[in-house]
């Protein structure tokens, strides 16, 4: 099991998660544009760490998957988006500081580079879902792993 | 109004939050860098806290909003009548519970230094303590409903994950799960509330719709699941079952912000039920309701606690048994509310109420941490195998002696002065409310006094044990502190803190309600 | 079509499957199923409570004109938001039946019992 | 007996349950009555947040607050599961 499945898997595996891949981080980077959004593309692309893990079974993702720097990247994450949220505190907490102001990220709606703090917090909550979910998975597979051997 | 204290309602969740997603980053720095760090947040959030209280107490506890994300952050933007941000609504009684929570996390945090020193995964348990922290801040601080149960689904995740902390006590895996599946079950039934609720009046802030709630059988249902939901979270019987589990194996700092995290869903039963639907139910039957669980509780925590030997799961039930007194006072206060001469005792009863939880949080806490302190001596938790601890351990027995006896309502202690005035209250109510209520206070005495007997007196045990840490002793000595200061001077506390607490939900929802939604009503 | 209440009915029954898993299956894993389960039908009543019949997605980009009645956006992102709730309890709960397991070396919690009284 | 009350309990949380979603009780499917809030959102998520997609305007500008507890809970769950998966020490086996 630790070794993963056949190589049919593996090789379709090998396939389509670049495709996974781009089409999370295409969910997450037009969130506020069309459906979708941080934590959807987030999860799309945990999903894609879930299947890499799948097929090539924890030991096959040693030095690819690195669980430290993905609990840190998760942290940075999470600060990232209260640091977004403390952004607007010269108004309000959450206050949307660059909507509509025409600058950065104040093009008018429609655009990619819109809707003020939107695609920031999106980009944090994405990288926050994405690897919060991986390391989860990963935790739970090889404390599993770990309990077969014993 | 300062420019920080403008933000203190937000920051009372943001701050904890901060920490909590700092600490993992900060504690690859060093066991030092990481303790200033926590110790600095969450000085700063009970200073806060503190002086929230102080200000907003001091203004004469005109119930205030901050909205989060707008142009200004007093007035509310309405869209129809209907609030369209998320708002905090800070309250007399918001603010005597984000006290509470303050005292409890600020002495929990400083016990918990000295206690985790020589455990694994230090960082990630106070992360999480942080992270419950901030949940039951914004339980308490929130005007909005859904925002209501995302506080408290943080709360109840935080807090399974402290309960199973100690994996290699199997017990505590059993209780993880057992705890976590009936929070989420208790969340699932609020969601499913504030779902009914939201397709009916299509808003989510309390105030907005507490002016607009009907008395159909759709309002009837959304109460009974908000009222399940929320007294199975804080522990009323016949829904107690996790809250012995839960308090008995969590570490012992964290058994104590359990309780205040219990309190917090108290919190929101009483907001619900004075509040929210305060102008459309039958106040009387709705009292009275609570007064037969209070009851079950006191009686149910009481007893079961007298057949325990297992020193933390007996506190548990004690603990139990107090959110029974609380329930009780308000409940009284709840049942004459409804009367067309409201009488004064129901204010004295919900000040009583009120009281009883800020006393149980310093008394059920000290006795949490002294006996974490006993646990660690003497290598067991059962009674029947400790003994002679007084040699070794003075201060703590000391203040388990203290933490007892004002659980037990003896005075000079600080339970005495809230049971007092449930007693008081509840007696004119009916005097067979007050008889159970002090038959079981009684009862409660003797079961600390076998307590106290088995585990600290007897001959000197075969090794001798040593006295706590100092590190443990000063938060024990601070909460012993309180517990002296609002036994001895009750009145003070009672006018300046409790009083406008109570009158809060005495006065009924007009006050929260023109807060949010204007003098236009 | 007229459909009536028939939606929300189909809702309700989810959540009353699920607590009745809750309640009477004695497998860990199938505690945690009912969980899901209840949870599935609270989700989805709060994000039928938000439709209009023949409303269309709130989104503008792409959006068919004339532009018609949108459907509400408030209960999409609260069903999001418990969601996710809902996945972080799953994985909690099953973590603490792993360690059930690792213990006890059973998942039936008729033998797993030592918190009682 | 346990059973029984357990399966009463259950059957009394289903009647009222459906008694809450029966017609005449909740309004019908697809017919929302005050929509005034959701209205806001949908008439100026494009002038307030310049967001094309609403349900993201509500989901990280109108309640924003939310979204922050949401990612705090995933976040309380991945500081948990990693607490119960950690490296124990020799003393704590």
């Amino acid at each position: 099991m630790s070794k993963g499945m056949s190589v049919i898997v593996r090789t379709v595996t090998r396939c389509v998660y670049g495709m996974i891949l781009l089409y999370g981080f295409y969910v997450i980077m037009h969130g506020h544009l069309t459906p979708g959004g941080g934590f959807q593309g987030g999860a799309v692309v945990a999903s894609a760490f879930a299947l890499l893990l799948v097929a090539f079974g924890a030991a096959g993702i040693k030095g690819h998957l690195n669980r430290h720097l993905l609990q840190t990247l998760e942290e940075v994450g999470a600060l990232a988006f209260l640091a977004l949220g403390f952004l607007g505190i010269g108004t309000a907490f959450f206050y949307n500081l660059f909507a509509g102001t025409g600058g950065f990220f104040g093009a008018p709606a429609g655009q990619l580079l819109s809707a003020g703090t939107l695609p920031l917090m999106n980009w944090a909550v994405g990288l926050k879902v994405m690897t919060g979910i991986a390391s989860i998975v990963i935790v739970m597979m090889v404390g599993r792993r770990k309990e077969e051997t014993e | 109004m300062n420019a920080l204290l403008v933000h203190a309602p937000v920051l009372l969740v943001a701050v904890p939050l901060l920490g909590a997603f700092a600490v993992p980053i900060l504690g690859k720095l060093g066991r030092g860098v990481r303790d200033a760090f926590i110790g600095l947040i969450i000085a700063v959030t009970a200073a806060l806290a503190g002086w929230l209280a102080a200000d907003f107490f001091a203004g004469g506890a005109v119930p205030f909003v901050y909205q989060l994300g707008g142009q200004s952050t007093g007035i509310p933007l309405l869209s129809g009548g209907i609030p369209i941000r998320i708002l905090l609504e800070i309250d007399g009684l918001s603010a005597f519970m984000a006290l509470i929570t303050a005292l409890i996390t600020l002495t929990g945090a400083f016990f918990s230094f000295s206690y985790w020193k020589n455990r694994s995964g230090g960082t990630l348990y106070f992360s999480l303590f942080l992270l419950l922290t901030a949940g039951i801040f914004g339980m308490q601080l929130t005007g909005d409903l859904f925002n209501f149960f995302v506080f408290l689904e943080i709360t109840s995740i935080a807090a399974c994950g402290l309960i199973g902390f100690r994996v290699w006590l199997r017990r505590s895996q059993e209780a993880g799960f057992k705890v976590m599946t009936l929070y989420t079950l208790s969340g699932l039934f609020v969601l499913l509330a504030i779902g009914l609720l939201y397709s009916e009046y299509g808003g989510l802030n309390m105030g907005y719709l507490a002016g607009v709630l009907g008395t159909g059988v759709l309002d009837k249902v959304a109460l009974g699941l908000l009222l399940t939901g929320l007294a199975m979270k804080a522990g009323a019987v016949p829904l107690h079952m996790w809250a012995p589990d839960a308090y008995g194996e969590a570490p012992a700092p964290m058994s104590a912000v359990l309780v205040a995290n219990s309190q917090a869903s108290l919190y929101a039963v009483f907001r619900i039920v004075f509040t929210l639907f305060g102008a459309t139910v039958s106040a009387a039957s709705l009292g009275w309701i609570l007064i037969v669980l209070a009851l079950l509780t006191i009686f149910v925590g009481v007893t079961m606690a007298l057949i325990q030997s297992d020193i933390k799961r007996l506190i548990a039930y004690g603990a139990v048994s107090q959110i029974g007194y609380m329930l009780l006072g308000v409940g009284v206060g709840l049942a004459v509310s409804g009367h067309a001469a409201l009488p004064d005792y129901g204010l004295v009863a919900i000040q009583g109420g009120l009281f009883h939880m800020l006393n149980d949080a310093a008394c059920v806490g000290l006795l949490f941490f002294a006996s974490g302190a006993v646990i660690r001596a003497a290598g067991t938790r059962n009674l029947n195998q400790m003994g002679g601890l007084a040699h070794h351990m003075k201060w703590t027995t000391v203040f388990f002696v203290i933490g007892a006896f004002a659980l037990a309502g003896v005075p000079p202690f600080n339970g005495f002065a809230s049971k007092f005035l449930i007693y008081e209250a509840s007696f004119q109510l009916s005097p067979f409310l007050s008889i159970i209520a002090i038959l079981s206070s009684i009862l409660l005495l003797a079961v600390f006094v076998k307590v106290f007997q088995a585990a600290f007196l007897g001959p000197r045990p075969a090794q001798p044990v040593a006295e706590a840490p100092v590190g443990m002793l000063i938060p024990m000595a601070v909460l012993a502190a309180v517990v002296i200061a609002f036994g001895l001077f009750p009145g003070f506390f009672v006018d300046h803190i409790v009083t406008p607490a109570a009158k809060a939900l005495w006065d009924g929802p007009a006050a929260y309600i023109t807060t949010v939604v204007g003098l236009g009503g | 079509m007229n459909i009536g209440n028939f939606p929300f009915v189909v809702a309700a029954l989810l959540v009353v499957l699920g607590l009745y898993a809750l309640l009477f299956k004695r497998n860990l894993i199938k505690i945690v199923i009912g969980i899901s389960l209840i949870e599935t039908g609270v989700n989805l009543f709060l994000v039928m409570a938000g439709y209009r019949t023949g409303g269309m997605a709130p989104i503008y980009t792409l959006a068919p004109t004339p532009i018609r009645d949108m459907v509400l956006p408030t209960p999409q992102a609260l069903t999001l938001t418990s969601i996710v709730i809902g996945l972080a309890t799953t994985a909690l709960l099953l973590s603490f039946a792993v360690f059930i397991h690792r213990h006890y070396g059973t998942l039936d919690i008729q033998e797993i019992k030592e918190l009682n009284g | 007996m346990k059973k029984a009350t357990i399966l009463v309990s259950l059957l009394f949380v289903a009647a009222f349950l459906l008694l809450a979603v029966s017609p005449g009780v909740m309004r019908p499917f697809g017919t929302p009555e005050t929509t005034a809030m959701d209205d806001y959102f949908i008439d100026n998520a494009q002038t307030d947040v310049a967001a094309n997609n609403a349900v993201t305007a509500v989901v990280f500008d109108f309640r924003g607050f939310d979204t922050l507890g949401e990612a705090t809970v995933l976040f309380a769950a991945v500081v948990g599961i990693l607490a119960l998966f950690r490296k124990l020490r020799e003393e704590e086996r």
